[in-house]
């Protein structure tokens, strides 16, 4: 590999988190951006072609090395490391809400799912997923909430715009065509 | 030599997944209700649906859940409402369940986003990220700009909004800055740099402490002195710059 | 590289800790110890003579993935080359809190704040500003958190004794005859 290839699987090996294009071009002043993107370009080359248990990634903002998925139950089982585990669907139907209407207010979420959350809106923000991002209008100007980086690096995105628009999903529920 | 999969019958039995609660909410409920019966959404059959809504939430035991009770009755007041004749004629009606067919819409819709949410964590669930950060590979992280100016800062707001009233009238005037400021010059006469605990004893009465922060970065300021960190974390050396001298 | 180095390599990069020989035979019943040492030698091989930015090492106690020595010292000045970050108000209050309180659990913090910490203890964890340093009483036995020498060295201080007192510090801010 070259040696800024070298680096850049060096310096992504010491962290636990994506690291942005922004922070790994400080590694080398010299390198051009171009370059910068030609030796990641090398290195997930490598990954994948050199038959590595490790991939590039670039997702939640930044890139990150992360092992491949046929590993994980074995790796799993061997408790060398354990899986987060999966969110409610209480907790899930909040985070939907949240990442397509941000920023939000509790009223508003509890209006759309029709149950309380302020439990469930706790667990989230412990979990890093959601953070308060402002105030509304309105009486006693109510937090709202928006997504963390940390969510677009849990659920694998690059950018909130990757989710699909809402409006392509598929409201109608005529569930049956029914004759009229 | 291959990855071993395991397949024994003492892999954990898929009926021991943590049972959530059968419905996510009244809504949820409700449109299962809608999809099981095949109706269309935008008629629904509200005497019907309303029916099995109530049955529904007693077999579940859900007759103390506030968020289903609500949803029972204004499926109850819906059900009142249909059955009012239309005095004003067919023009100016409006459906009483137009309001619930917005909200089952608008709940579909975010249902939908939810099963998008679950692909998306399952595939990154499913790859782990590195746990185990050695010590000397610190990962980049920025280094931290904190004084103990600012951690007292916060303890002086903390002690402010705990006891609101025992820290009403602040008189900064009670430091002694000047006093200090000649100190660390003195202190910065002798040597050509210096560390916190050169300028301030061990012992130091809090507005000594005080004093002498404010006094480093007022010279700070006046560009008399410098304050630096060798690297994250390490001690803040206390250097001399003199504007006459030779570097 | 064979199945079984990839395998160790994913394994290495997602556990906790280092992990030894005997915990490593544990994901692959199947394999000798003979074939397992043929493979940690692989995939030593492949760091070494492949180029890569990182390198097997098997010192204290246990297998891992270093980043190499002569990428190490980039990475720490890479760091020290990006903006300083500031600590959030939040931080910097719950932090004041435990180390005027230590030992000290969320929840009284949390009382004390009147908001949830738990972002916010994560934050000040992973700075190395704070640790759990034992269990308290009561319900769960919660974790209690106190400043590492880390916070210590921060602020140049020898010891926690030469924080101004709480109670000293409330004083100082106040009405006092002028020293001197």
């Amino acid at each position: 590999m070259s040696p800024l290839a070298k680096l850049l699987e060096a310096a992504l090996f010491a962290s636990a988190r994506p690291v942005p294009t922004e922070e790994l071009a400080v590694l080398d002043p010299d390198a051009s951006p171009a370059a910068l993107q030609a030796a990641l370009d090398e290195l997930r080359e490598h990954y994948d072609t050199d038959g590595h248990g490790v991939e590039l990634s670039d997702i939640g903002g930044g890139w990150q090395i992360l092992t491949r998925p046929e590993y994980t139950e074995t790796i799993e089982r061997a408790q060398l490391a354990l899986r987060p585990t999966r969110l409610t669907a209480a907790s899930l139907e909040t985070l939907a809400i949240i990442a397509y209407r941000q920023p939000i207010g509790r009223a508003e979420i509890e209006e759309i799912r029709g149950v309380n959350v302020a439990a469930v809106l706790r667990s989230l923000l412990e979990r890093g997923l959601i953070e308060a991002t402002g105030r509304g209008e309105g009486l006693g100007r109510p937090l709202l909430y928006g997504t963390t980086p940390q969510f677009l690096e849990q659920f694998a995105l690059r950018h909130l715009d990757e989710l699909p628009r809402a409006d392509e999903f598929a409201v109608a529920l005529r569930a049956e065509p029914r004759p009229v | 030599m291959t990855v071993p999969i395991d397949l024994s019958p003492d892999a954990p039995p898929p009926s021991f997944v943590v049972e959530l609660p059968e419905y996510a909410g009244p809504l949820d409920l409700l449109l299962s209700l809608i999809r099981d019966e095949k109706v269309d959404i935008y008629d629904i059959p509200i005497a019907r649906i309303c029916e099995q809504f109530l049955a529904r939430i007693h077999d579940l035991g859900l007759n103390e859940a506030a968020d289903y009770l609500e949803m029972a009755a204004r499926l109850i007041r819906i059900k009142a409402q249909m059955l009012l004749p239309r005095s004003a004629g067919e023009e100016g009606w409006e459906d009483p369940r137009a309001e619930l067919v917005r909200r089952l819409l608008e709940y579909q819709q975010i249902r939908e986003a939810v099963d998008v949410l679950e692909k998306l964590s399952e595939d990154r669930r499913s790859r782990f990220a590195r746990s185990y950060i050695p010590v000397s590979n610190a990962p980049p992280v920025a280094p931290l700009s904190l004084s103990l100016a600012e951690l007292l800062a916060a303890v002086d707001r903390v002690l402010r909004a705990a006891r609101e009233p025992v820290l009403h009238d602040i008189v900064p005037r009670a430091l002694d800055v000047d006093g200090a400021i000649e100190t660390v010059r003195a202190v910065l006469a002798l040597r050509s740099s210096a560390l916190w605990r050169d300028i301030v004893r061990g012992n130091a009465e809090p507005w000594e402490v005080l004093s002498a922060l404010l006094a480093l970065l007022e010279l700070a300021r006046r560009g008399e002195l410098r304050l630096a960190q060798s690297r994250p974390f390490a001690s803040v050396e206390i250097v001399r710059e003199s504007p006459g001298e030779a570097a």
